[in-house]
């Protein structure tokens, strides 16, 4: 990393129907140390109240679009979880 | 002489706005029928989904959707728009949102279609892909007063998942 | 506890009565779905086919639908039937007769069921075997003035059988 | 055959579509030697006017449900030659 690069990423966290109501809450402002991953952001969402109720497998979304894991995070992004799906 | 032009120009129709929409009131499953069948897609098919009255061996007296709107409707739209590419069948989607009582439609998929085969399987595929990939929660209320969040990933037969208050089991 | 009296006495519910007509007027699919849609038969399925403006790259502008109306209606009632027996289904088709424009319903079918993959299976069996046996005869007008009885058995993208009068190739 | 057996049978014919068409009537009475068959049947329309025209195979119902060349015909059966079906 290069000393321009920011030390740190913001990122704005969206909870949703059961993970809400677990957390307590339905958004989160979470900064964790760059470079990040949505795996990262996870692992310090499980570390607030509430958050080990999560379960092993979360599914995120991040800008809008499915993400796994490994998928990096830049500074702002809109990061969703998603408990599992039960449309239609 | 066998693709005169009339034909011709329908097919090359752009499908600029997919049809695909999140809606808070009722569901008209003829009317989303109606914006997408023509005299050149003889072949609709419809899937509507009824909210169920009874789920895991609980009766189900009414049921609240919710979703992450902003992503839930673009992924409705890709959905819908990767159907069209897929098949040569045009299709249309909603999915209701809100409080829903027993027999009300909460979803309603429409592909239409020259030939039937490419409307049944548009019509299958999309109903699929909207269950696996829209990002919807329901949450279900029950004659016992409890009430639970829908897991369908949760193994086959068994009860949802508990919401954490008042279940009584 | 896990299937309530209620649940078993409708699955219990006997289909005396399939729902298999001949129509003379206009056919309205919402209607149909609602004489087979229930709370717990959650998906519902339906195909309707319209007239199509075109066959085997000519201009349609009508038809007209005969049948040998006795048989017809105990075909259909059969194939309904059978349907019923082979999925967890209701199935109920309507076939409409006489003259139609373009783009209105000739035939509409809708099974619900508890699971739509039953449903898509079901209303998909029953098109097929709509169109493979029971007796109506379809009669093409087109646009430069031939008339013509469709024969599906022809080899396909073939030009519809001549009616011999008339016609224009 | 006994002595009992009647010599013939007498069908009621009914044609549809093209076929009623091409003979030019939508019903026909026909009287055949007994034992007859839907075989012997089509057979003998095809000797009537305009009955060159059927096609090499003929659909055929006794009495509202398809028959096969082979189903044996009695007395008064009704009889529907049955041109390619186009419902749907």
């Amino acid at each position: 990393m290069s000393l321009a690069a920011p030390a740190t990423v913001t990122l704005h966290v969206l909870l949703f129907a059961r993970y809400a109501e677990l957390l307590g809450q339905d958004t989160l402002t979470v900064t964790l140390p760059a470079p990040a991953t949505v795996g990262d952001l996870i692992a310090r969402v499980r570390a607030e109240p509430g958050g080990t109720g999560l379960p092993a497998r979360v599914l995120a979304a991040v800008n809008l679009v499915q993400a796994s894991d490994a998928t990096p995070l830049a500074e702002a992004d809109e990061v969703a979880l998603l408990p599992p799906l039960a449309g239609g | 002489m066998k693709w005169p032009s009339s034909r011709r120009s329908r097919a090359a129709e752009p499908v600029s706005n997919p049809v695909a929409r999140l809606v808070l009131g009722p569901i008209d499953a003829a009317a989303l029928a109606a914006e997408v069948a023509r005299p050149d897609r003889g072949g609709v098919v419809s899937f509507v989904g009824l909210v169920r009255d009874h789920h895991g061996g609980r009766t189900v007296i009414r049921l609240e959707y919710s979703a992450y709107a902003p992503m839930a409707e673009a992924e409705l739209a890709r959905i819908v728009s990767e159907a069209g590419e897929r098949w040569p069948a045009i299709v249309a989607a909603e999915h209701r949102l809100g409080s829903l009582a027993i027999g009300d439609a909460a979803v309603a998929v429409v592909a239409a279609a020259a030939h039937r085969g490419d409307a049944f399987e548009a019509c299958r595929h999309v109903i699929e892909q909207i269950k696996a990939r829209v990002p919807i929660w329901k949450r279900e209320y029950y004659a016992d007063g409890s009430v639970a969040w829908v897991d369908p990933t949760a193994a086959a037969g068994a009860a949802p998942a508990a919401a954490g208050q008042g279940r009584s089991r």
